[in-house]
Parts: C-alpha cells; structure tokens; sequence
C-alpha cells in the first residue's frame, strides 16, 4: 500500500434487504464512490453490535457507518427501529466523549435508493477525509 | 402558495403557538362559531390565510375584534389547530402595531352614537393617543 | 448522621433470625478502617451484636449480592435496603435475577452517606476514629490531639447531595419514615460538560480515564453488572482485555459497560464510590439517562418491576441518530 | 482448521475489467486456511461451479469462498453448487467484487487492493463458519379463524374447500358479525343478508369447519405448523346439540326487558334468545345477566316449553384443547364510542344515531321493521343530516376519536342518503363532508349517482354543534363552498362514527405475540408484500383487524389469508432458516432483554439445571429460541448484556473477524 498519503477507512455495515441491496444498485448505476468504503453485510441493522464501531476504529477505521431499510420498511418490521435507538445513544456517548460526531453516522437507504447510497458514501468519506486520521480512537498496537 | 407576508407569519405562528399546516379545511371551527355572522373573517380562513401569509386583510378586519374568545373553535378541532389562538395572535398583533394610538381621529366619527356622550368621546381620545 | 440507630437494625434482624422467617441477614460490618465497612452475611444474633455496622459509611448497595446468595442458602435473606438500592433490587426482579420469595427486604431511612475522599480532604490522612456527632463527622487521625468535626454537608457523597429519590419503590417491611421521590440536580454536571467543547471533553474524559487501572470495581459492584459471565471475561465477544494497555481500551471498556447497563441503570452510584481512582463513572451513566429521558421520555430504571427498559423498546417516531446531537451544544 | 478454497470470478470484464482477478487469486492464497485458490471467466457457469465441485473434492475443501457478484445475486447457486460436491452449503461466503468493487472503481489498482481486502474478509469468516442444517417441525393440518364475521367466514369457507379442517371460534351466539346487521350494501345495493346468510349456511354445513360460537380464545401455545389453542366455551345454558332453534323458549320467556345488542339497544329482548332469525347456529342462548332461573332460581318457563329438552341451567364454562397448524385473526371492528362528542348531542337526543343505528333503522329485520322512523316519536323524520368523519382523522382527541380515516363512511353514507331518498323522496338530506373519499371499483359512480340523480345535498364543512329543541335537532354547521354558516332543523342526525378494532384484539395480539400498531389495529408482515401475514409466523390477518376495510377488500383479504394458510398446511415438515439466533445457556442471565425486542416472539425462557463446580445443581432461568419462529434479524444479539445470544451465519466472532480484515 501506498503510504506518501494515508487513506481514511470506512467500514459501512449493511442491512442484507435494503441498503446492502442498494449500494448493489449503485453498483449497477456504475455510480463511484471511494474504494475506501469497504461494506460488511449483516442481516439488519440491529446485528450492528456497538462492539463492533469501537471495533472497527481500534482497528484503524477512520469512519463507520451503518445503513438499514428506513424506519417502517424493516424486513423484520421493528429491527431498525432499535437501531435507532441504540446507535442514537452510543453515538450521543461518543459526542460526549469528545469523539468527532461526524465519524459515525446511521443512514437509511432503500433498495431503490442506489444514488442515495453512492452520493451518501462520498459525502460521508469527504467528511472523514477532512477529519483525518481517528486519533481519539485509536489503538496504537493496532496501528496500520 | 406562499405568496404573503412571511416574516409576519412566522410571528403570528411564534405567538400563537399554532401550526396551520395541521388544519384539514373541515371548517369545524367556523360551524361552531358563535359569532361566525358578526364576522367578515371566520375561524378557517383566520388558519388559511395565515398559512398563506395573507395577513393585512385581517390586521384590517374587525372580525378580530368579533371573536368571543370563547374557544368553541380550538375545543372541537379535530386536528388541534387552536383557531383563536391565531385570532389572539393577528390581535396582539394589531394592537402593537398601533403602538399607543389606539384611536385615529379618522376613527371617530364612526364611534358616534347618539346615546354616547361627547366627553366620554374626547376623554377616550385623550386616554386612548399618543 | 443517620436517624435510625443500629441497635433498631439489629433487633430487627435478630428477631426475624430467631423467629425463623430469615436464615441469614445481609449488613455492614468493619472493615480494615472505620471508614471502609464492607458487607457481610450474618447468620446469628452473636455475630450482629458483635460485628453489625450502622453508619454514615454503610453505602454498600446488597440487591447485587442477592444474586449468588438466594441460589446458596436455604431459605429467606433479610436484607437492609436504602431507598436508592430499592430501584437496584427492583430492576434485577424485572430481569429475574433472583427469586422474590427467598428475599425478606426491610426499607431502611438514609440521610446520605460520607465519601471518605472528602472526608480525608477536610481533615487529613491517617484516620483512626470517626464519631458521628450533631455537629458533624468528628475525624481522629494520628496526626491531631482533638478530633476535627468535618460537617455533614461537606463530607455527604456526591451521589447523595444529588439523592434522587428518599422514597422506597420495594420492601416487605419499613423501618422508619417514608421519603418522597426528589428533584435534584443529578444531570448538572452532565449539562456542564455537553456544554464545552468535543476539544474540552475529550481532554476531560482522556484525563478522567486515562487513571482507570482496569480494577473492575465498578464492574463488580454494579447491581446490573449480574451476568452469568461478563463480555469482558469471554474470549469470544471481542471485547475481552484484562489490563489498561492504551488509552483505546480505558475507553472501551467504560462505553462498553455504561451502553450495557444503559436503561438499565438506576444511578445508585455505586461504581464512582468503589472507584479507587475516583474517576466519576456516573456521568456516564447520567449521559445515558438523560439522552434517554430527553428523546424517549422520563424513565427511572427499577422505579417498578416489569417496567421496559428504553433500549428495549421503541416508538416509531423516535429521534433519528443524526439529532441527537441536538441539545442546547453550543458546538453542535 | 478450515480447508478453505478460493474462486475468483472474471464476470467477463465486468470484473476482470476493473480488478486484477490473477493478483487477487495469488494474495488470497496467503491467506490463513486457504489451500486452494483459483479464477475463471464465470464461476456461476455450469464449467465454473464444476471447477468449485472439483476442487472441493480434489481438496477435501471445508469452506469456500467464491469472489464474483452480489451474494444477493448467486449466492444460492454457489450454496447449491457446494452441496451437489458435499460440502455443507452454509460453508460458501461471497466476496462482492462487482456491485460493490469493480462497477463503482475506476482503476485497476483501486480495485484490485479492494477486491483483496473484500475477499480477505470473507476468507477470515469463513474460517469461523460452522455447518448448518435448517431445523424441521412438523406441521398440524388444521387452522383456526378468530372471528366469525364475513371475513372469518370467508376465510374458513376458503381453507375447508382446500381440503383442511378449519375452526371458526367466535365469541357471540352466532356468526355473521357486523354485515349480519347491516341492510344493504354499497355499491351494488344488494342486500347484506342475501349474500351472507347463504355463506353462513356454507360454513354450518360444511364438514369440514365445525364453529365453536359463544366461545374465545384463552390461551395460546407453541408457534408455526404447532400451535396449542385452549377455547373456552362459555356455559349458554342450552345444550346445543339437542336445540332446534325452533324459538319457543325466546317467546315464552317472562323476562321481556334485555337491551337487544343485535338492534343496537333500540329494542328489547328476553332473557333466553336467538339474536336474528338466520342465526348459525340457530341455537338459543340464555343471558345470565338477566335469566330470573340463574339469578334467583325461580322461574324455569323455558326449560318447561322446551319440548327437545335442551335447558340446562347448571352447564358449565367448557375448555376445549386443540392442535393447529396456522391461526388466522379475523376480530373485525366496532364504531368507536360516540358518548364524548358532547357536541352532537347523541346522549342527549335519541334521534341522533350512529351509522350503524341507521342501518337497524331501514332493516326490514329492525325494530321499525324497516320504516325509517324516528327512534324518539316513531314519526317519519322529513330532514336528515348527516355527519361524515365523526371521530376519524380526529388528531388532538386521542381519548374521544382516532387519527386515521375510517375509510368505509364516505360510501355507506351516500348509500344511506341514497336509500333515503329512494324510499322516501320527501325527504330532505344533508351530508355534511370533509372530503368525499371515493376509490374503489364503481365507487364515485355511487357517491354522484347520490348527488345527480337522488339530490342528495352535499356540502363542503362540518357540523359544529347539535342542538335539539323541541321535536327538532338545530343542526348549525359551516359550508365552505358558500362561506357561510348554515343552520338546518332537522329531524334526525346520523353520525358516521369512526371505527375502532375490538376490544378482544389487543389480549389477543399479546397471546399470539403477534404486534399492533398504536391503534390496536394488527401489523401487517410486511406492508406492501406480505399483507395479511403478521410478523409472526403461522398467524395471518384478515378483515378489519388489520386496518379499517370495506367488504369487498375484507372478502379479498379473507381470500389472501386462506391461501397463505393452505400454502402452510399444504406442507408436511416446514424448513426452517438455519441462521437463527441461538443462546449459550451457561451464560444467558434469563434477564427478558431478549425476548422484549424479538419481533416474532420466538424466545422463551425455560428453568434450566445446571450442574456446578461443586457437584450441586441450579436451577436457573434462559432464554430458548425456537427456530421454527425465528427469522434471524439479530436484534436479541445486541440486546443481551452478557453476550450469550448469538446469530448463526452472522457470529459476533465472524463480524468482528470481518472488521479485522478489513482493517488490518
């Protein structure tokens, strides 16, 4: 890997039904974003464990995301709405811990919503880029 | 359709606390109006034509001084839109408009009543402007 | 200084040992020094008369222990609660954490209790002796002839200055007056803290617990810390680490554990009071209460039993992630 | 250790294009527990899988990962092909290097050090993959229907002509429900009784549907394909195989004054009756409420006229066990309360009825007899007004009506107004609208067909107040049209009351597990796709339960349901979804957390023994799922504390294994 200009990281979770299945539009549409953004597929978003977000920044992500269906449209019909609940108050710890907000975020997006997909990864891997590096969550020992 | 006054919206809506967009034109309010035939402005057209923003037509109607306040209107609104707290508002309105002159000489001859005294006319000209 | 005497305590427990309603009795004993009671199980009148402890140290939260000792001992445990451990002995009977029946609880009245950080402050180390007295703590410590008095108000914890509640949500049996549930200021330094800066937090939350030394007090003394076996302890749930090797997993383990207990928290406090390092682990708690009574409406965990806890629970009108952020931070 | 063998796919060059497929296919050889690492042009071709059954065989593979498309794409083809050469197909991972590599990167590096990383995730779960075998129950082919109004009946006519036995419980006397009492309906004007009496004959003849009437649900168990229904049967005091409904007893009996629900209160009827003359089962019912025999023991006039012998004052409540295979929810609808809209008089005016009232009121089986007549004079009433939208789309009264629109009062009143003038063309009708909602198949017809052709007058507002004052109602409500205030003397004001779902629905929901939206209504499984299913399995919705409907829609859902359910039934064994949640029991707390956020109420809690260290045993409390029930969302996983609850498929140790990889 090229190192003159380190690349943030993105770790996007996917809901299998909806976003997992849009950011397949999108790729259908051909529509770029950046390769940083790297997508696990869980069956809903409420698989998303917080363990995992800490996860992932000890590791070396700069940014985590997690989309699911819109509230009401669950496969599972309730799953996303704690999701809501839960990433609402882990991100509001975060925030309180003085983490930069904008390295997380919950997005809905559809199965039809590939666009959405696509111009919501580029916003989101803007917006961490210009964070730069996670430091307030780093793990020196798991440094790149 | 937002083609009025929207600053002065926003103050009316500030005021009163009221959301016209939650108004579903069933015109309950003005069926239940007791002084609807007194009025020029009814209960339903105070909520659209502040949602419009087309307000000065009833700063200038005395509809406004017509509603009782009796609040028939906001306790049987389906949707909870609290007509007279809009009337109160478009009030309160007018009269800081008029800042201390509530009573323009132009006013007065239309306040002329035989059975009302001249002194008590001049007396409430005095009291009643700057 | 506590209104209600040991020796009312101690007949109470001795009577219902004797007339057999409860084989043994959870209370506070001395410890190494007058100011750390620890709990301890009584199982005879000898052992109360001679050990029993009643106090402005007698913090010590029993509902947790409730847990092991209903599925080790034969019959009902007497158990002294406060009003604050009410709620943790109501939230563990939501979770079905222990068996009701096996529990003889007896409501105890609190006038708040001493944190002996505060004490020490206001009259020095080597302490030997504290007499509760109408003026206050009177402190011999080796260092002073006369005892110094330390006044009540400036040696009450910090959890008790801010006492939610004086009233009892569970017992069998009262002893003493019944309070009322309090307005108090508990959220105030939450707010104070939401109100700086990220730059200002994070410099506060490196500094607070950057001093963790991964004790696990905190852990082991919460009442809604009762799993089977803790994430912290499993190989498998990721989240395993047994020392503080950076400053990732202080964070780690204190977000981790404060989104578990989150909803499920009564805010008895009981992890800032066993912390050595006096890192205040309740305004992490607290972050958490008042995120979830500001979005999702006012909830006290254990105020009754069966009660949903918020992260278990949803609306669908509920708050969407991105405006949580949205609470009078001046920065957001 | 896993055998792992990796399959880079070319897709072409919608892969190949954009991703240095060779490059991919040497790093992930490096990989932990890959032995075997290979491309090709197309891996779903029939030459491509051959090359995954190969290798599988040749390798002795454990788990393969296949880098190509979307696992949405053909994950079910590599799963399949795994299987065909023995290896369990939940072994196969899918690393997507076209949707969401080689499409969306523009150059080859780019897309090659993703691809990469992409099927290095997958390679590290798959080394924590474990085989699954989907779990299998057995299916009990009967169904139960709750509810015995036109949408259980049609239900379970539907499931008994499919050959499988169907159980009607229904807590009144009769079935039929609330088209039983109706008059005539819209838009064809054909009379309610004359097309569903002949179905309530179909369900009491047909062998195959026996009807437990007078009875309700008590209690449910178990899940899909099993579930363990108590029925009680409540005492009617009349044995039900030995009446003939011959009516003798409801003539005699010397309690004359019982408010007859079937009439709405508008008339009497004694204290042993059958509610309506084409009642099934045509059986008598005595009301304990108000038989003078049960109440004080003295009377016994029915049981001495009944020649069959049938009174029996000392039956029992009955519980009745019984094994089925799906439940469908048929519990309907009531109109809401019309008592706190104190604003349209109706506690103080008899002549201010509901819609429902109306519909008595112009029943040739009513108490008028069908004369429309006022209930308070018994006089013809020559003004009517109508009050559409009472209590629907009503937003800030939470306690007195309801937020959504009822749907059915915009028709069934312009068939009332119709019908008014139809029969009496003296008569003056006012409808007072907010909207006039119309859609259906000849709906708007009907409603102009109201206005052109009867006069029916329509006006744009709402009625604000009722006022009655002597023999007349002051009606004074606004038309909008004419910006005016109108005031009308009427004779008789109809309300068409919002709709509510009964009462027995929300104990119901909470024995089936099954959700309701805040109005109590049931959830649908899905809204646009699956609905008249609810989310949990093996119960399906028809009717009104799930939302307010008209008969039309309610006899289509009824129709939907009963397909689903012969879907079911048709089934000897069901397969389940192997990746399901799944509790280590050691260290489960039995805490609730849990059962609270599954949305199929697939999780139980069982008193489980352990054995401990020190040779005693414990008794303690863990949660069971069952995996006929579960869908495998992975909502419980999050919400237990202690990490004992796992989803299969998608382990916390192979998400975080992921996240590893990924990061690294």
């Amino acid at each position: 890997m090229q190192v003159n200009e380190k690349k943030p990281l993105i770790v996007a979770f996917c809901c299998n039904w909806c976003s997992y299945a849009g950011a397949d539009l999108a790729g259908n549409n051909r529509l770029a974003y950046p390769a940083d953004v790297k997508i696990i597929r869980v069956p809903c978003s409420c698989r998303v464990n917080p363990m995992f977000i800490l996860r992932a920044f000890q590791r070396g992500a700069d940014g985590v995301i997690i989309c699911g269906c819109h509230p009401g449209d669950c496969h599972y019909t309730s799953g996303n709405y704690f999701t809501r609940r839960r990433m609402a108050m882990l991100f509001s710890m975060l925030d309180y811990l003085g983490i930069e907000k904008e390295r997380t975020r919950v997005e809905w997006v559809s199965a039809a919503e590939g666009a959405k997909f696509a111009a919501t990864m580029n916003d989101f891997a803007e917006k961490v880029a210009a964070l730069g590096e996670n430091k307030r969550l780093e793990d020196l020992r798991c440094k790149r | 359709m937002s083609h009025g006054n929207n600053n002065l919206k926003e103050e009316l809506l500030r005021i009163s606390g009221v959301n016209p967009k939650k108004c579903m034109r069933c015109g309950k309010c003005s069926a239940t109006c007791p002084a609807y035939d007194e009025m020029e402005y009814h209960p339903h057209q105070f909520v659209v034509m502040v949602e419009e923003g087309n307000i000065e037509p009833l700063l200038n109607s005395d509809s406004l001084y017509k509603c009782l306040t009796c609040f028939a209107c906001v306790e049987r609104c389906p949707r909870g839109v609290e007509p007279a707290k809009l009337v109160e508002a478009v009030r309160l309105v007018a009269t800081r408009r008029q800042g201390a002159n509530h009573l323009k000489p132009d006013d007065v001859p239309g306040k002329l009543d035989e059975d009302l005294p001249q002194q008590a006319i001049v007396s409430a000209f005095r009291k009643y402007t700057k | 200084m506590q209104k209600i005497t040991r020796e009312v305590l101690i007949e109470k427990a001795a009577s219902l040992l004797n007339e057999g309603v409860v084989s043994a009795v959870y209370g506070w004993k001395k410890g190494e020094f007058v100011y750390d009671v620890t709990p301890a199980l009584f199982t005879t009148t000898e052992e109360l008369e001679k050990e029993f402890v009643w106090g402005d140290f007698c913090g010590a939260n029993f509902s947790k222990y409730l847990v092991a000792s209903t599925r080790k001992i034969e019959g009902k445990i007497l158990v002294f609660l406060k009003p604050c451990d009410t709620y943790s002995f109501n939230q563990l009977l939501t979770e079905h954490r222990f068996d009701r029946e096996k529990v003889y609880a007896v409501g105890i009245p609190c006038e708040g209790m001493a944190d002996v950080s505060k004490v020490k402050a206001a009259a020095g180390e080597g302490i030997i002796a504290i007499e509760s007295t109408e003026e206050g703590l009177a402190v011999t410590t080796l260092y002073n002839d006369a005892p110094v008095v330390v006044p009540y108000a400036e040696a009450l914890a910090e959890r008790c200055i801010n006492c939610k509640s004086k009233k009892h949500v569970a017992y069998d049996e009262l002893i003493g007056e019944e309070g009322d549930v309090l307005e108090s200021g508990r959220f105030d330094q939450v707010a104070e803290l939401e109100a700086m800066t990220p730059d200002e937090r994070f410099a506060f939350w490196q500094n607070e617990l950057s001093k963790c030394i991964r004790c696990n007090a905190c852990r082991d003394v919460c009442p809604a810390c009762t799993c089977e076996k803790c994430v912290f302890n499993n190989p498998v749930s990721g989240a395993e680490t047994k020392a503080p090797m950076g400053t990732f997993e202080e964070k780690m383990f204190h977000i981790i554990r404060a989104f578990h207990v989150a909803g499920r928290c009564t805010d008895c406090g009981e992890c800032s009071r066993v912390c050595p390092q006096d890192i205040p682990l309740h305004l992490l708690n607290r972050k958490f209460i008042k995120d979830i009574n500001t979005h999702y409406g006012e909830y006290q965990a254990g105020a009754e039993v069966g009660s949903r806890a918020p992260l278990v629970n949803y609306t669908t009108e509920d708050v969407e992630p991105c405006d949580v952020f949205e609470r009078g931070d001046k920065n957001a | 250790m896993q055998r792992i063998g990796v399959f880079v796919c070319w897709c072409g060059s919608n892969i190949a294009g954009t991703v240095d497929v060779q490059a991919v296919s040497e790093a992930l050889k490096l990989e932990p527990g890959v032995v075997f690492s290979t491309n090709y042009q197309y891996m779903c071709s029939q030459a491509g899988q051959q090359i995954i059954k190969d290798a599988i065989k040749e390798h002795k593979l454990t788990g393969i990962v296949v880098c190509s498309c979307s696992p949405r794409m053909h994950e079910a083809t590599f799963r399949k092909t795994a299987a065909a050469a023995g290896l369990n197909p939940y072994m196969v991972e899918i690393a997507n290097i076209r949707e969401q590599c080689s499409w969306v990167h523009k150059d080859v590096p780019t897309g090659t050090e993703k691809a990469i990383i992409l099927g290095k995730a997958a390679v590290a779960k798959v080394n924590l993959n474990a085989p699954l075998t989907p779990g299998e129950s057995p299916v009990t082919k009967r169904a139960l229907v709750i509810g015995g109004g036109i949408a259980g009946i049609q239900t379970a006519l539907d499931i008994a002509d499919a050959g499988f036995p169907v159980d009607i419980v229904e807590k009144k006397p009769t079935i039929g429900g609330k088209m039983a009492q109706l008059d005539k309906t819209f838009p064809t004007l054909d009379c309610a009784a004359c097309i569903l009496t002949p179905k309530m004959v179909d369900v009491a003849q047909n062998e195959k549907i026996r009807i437990f009437s007078y009875s309700e649900v008590e209690e449910v168990k178990g899940f899909v394909g099993n579930f363990d229904v108590k029925i009680k049967k409540k005492a009617r005091y009349v044995n039900e195989d030995v009446c003939t409904g011959c009516g003798a007893c409801t003539e005699k009996c010397p309690q004359k004054k019982v408010p007859n629900e079937f009439n709405l209160g508008m008339d009497n009827r004694r204290a042993i009756y059958i509610p309506f003359a084409q009642a099934v089962p045509k059986v008598a019912t005595i009301d304990p409420n108000y038989c003078t025999m049960l109440k004080t023991g003295k009377c016994g006039v029915c049981s001495k006229v009944c020649t069959a012998g049938a009174i029996d004052y000392k039956q029992q409540d009955q519980i009745i066990e019984e094994k089925y295979g799906a439940i469908v929810v048929a519990t309907g609808f009531n109109p809401i309360s019309m008592d706190k809209f104190e604003e349209y008089a109706y506690s103080q005016s008899k002549d201010v009825i509901t819609s429902l009232e109306f519909e008595r009121l112009t029943n040739a089986a009513g108490p008028t007899a069908g004369k429309l007549l006022r209930p308070s004079d018994l006089e013809h009433p020559h003004t009517i007004v109508f009050v559409q939208c009472v209590g629907s789309r009503c937003e800030n009264c939470a306690e007195k009506g309801k937020e959504y629109c009822s749907k059915i009062c915009c028709m069934y009143t312009a068939k009332h107004a119709m019908l008014v003038r139809d029969k009496y063309p003296d008569t003056e009708v006012y409808v007072f609208y907010i909207d006039v909602r119309t859609p259906g198949k000849n709906f708007d017809e009907f409603y102009r067909r109201a206005v052109e052709e009867y006069g029916v007058h329509y006006i744009k507002g709402m009625v604000g107040k009722v006022t009655p004052e002597g023999n007349k109602l002051k009606v004074q409500a606004s038309d909008l049209i004419m910006n005016k205030q109108v005031h009308i003397d009427a004779d008789l004001v109809v309300l068409a009351a919002a709709i509510e779902p009964d009462k027995s629905a929300r104990p119901l929901a909470t024995m089936l597990t099954a959700s309701m939206d805040t109005n109590d209504f049931f959830t649908e499984a899905h809204p646009k796709l699956r609905p008249v299913e609810s989310p949990t399995a093996g119960v399906f919705l028809s009717g009104a339960c799930q939302g307010p409907k008209d008969i039309p829609e309610t006899v289509s859902q009824a129709g939907a349901a009963a397909s689903k359910v012969i879907g079911l039934l048709a089934k000897d064994k069901l397969t389940g979804n192997p990746c399901i949640a799944s509790p280590n029991e050691q260290m489960c707390n039995g805490c609730s957390s849990c059962e609270r956020v599954c949305p199929y109420g697939a999780i139980t809690y069982v008193d489980k023994e352990f054995r401990m260290p020190d040779r005693t045993t414990l008794m303690r409390r863990v949660a069971q799922v069952n995996p006929a029930v579960c869908q495998g969302c992975g909502a419980c996983t999050v919400a237990c504390p202690s990490g004992a609850m796992d989803l299969r498929g998608f382990a916390s140790a192979q998400i975080i294994a992921e996240v590893d990889a990924i990061c690294k």
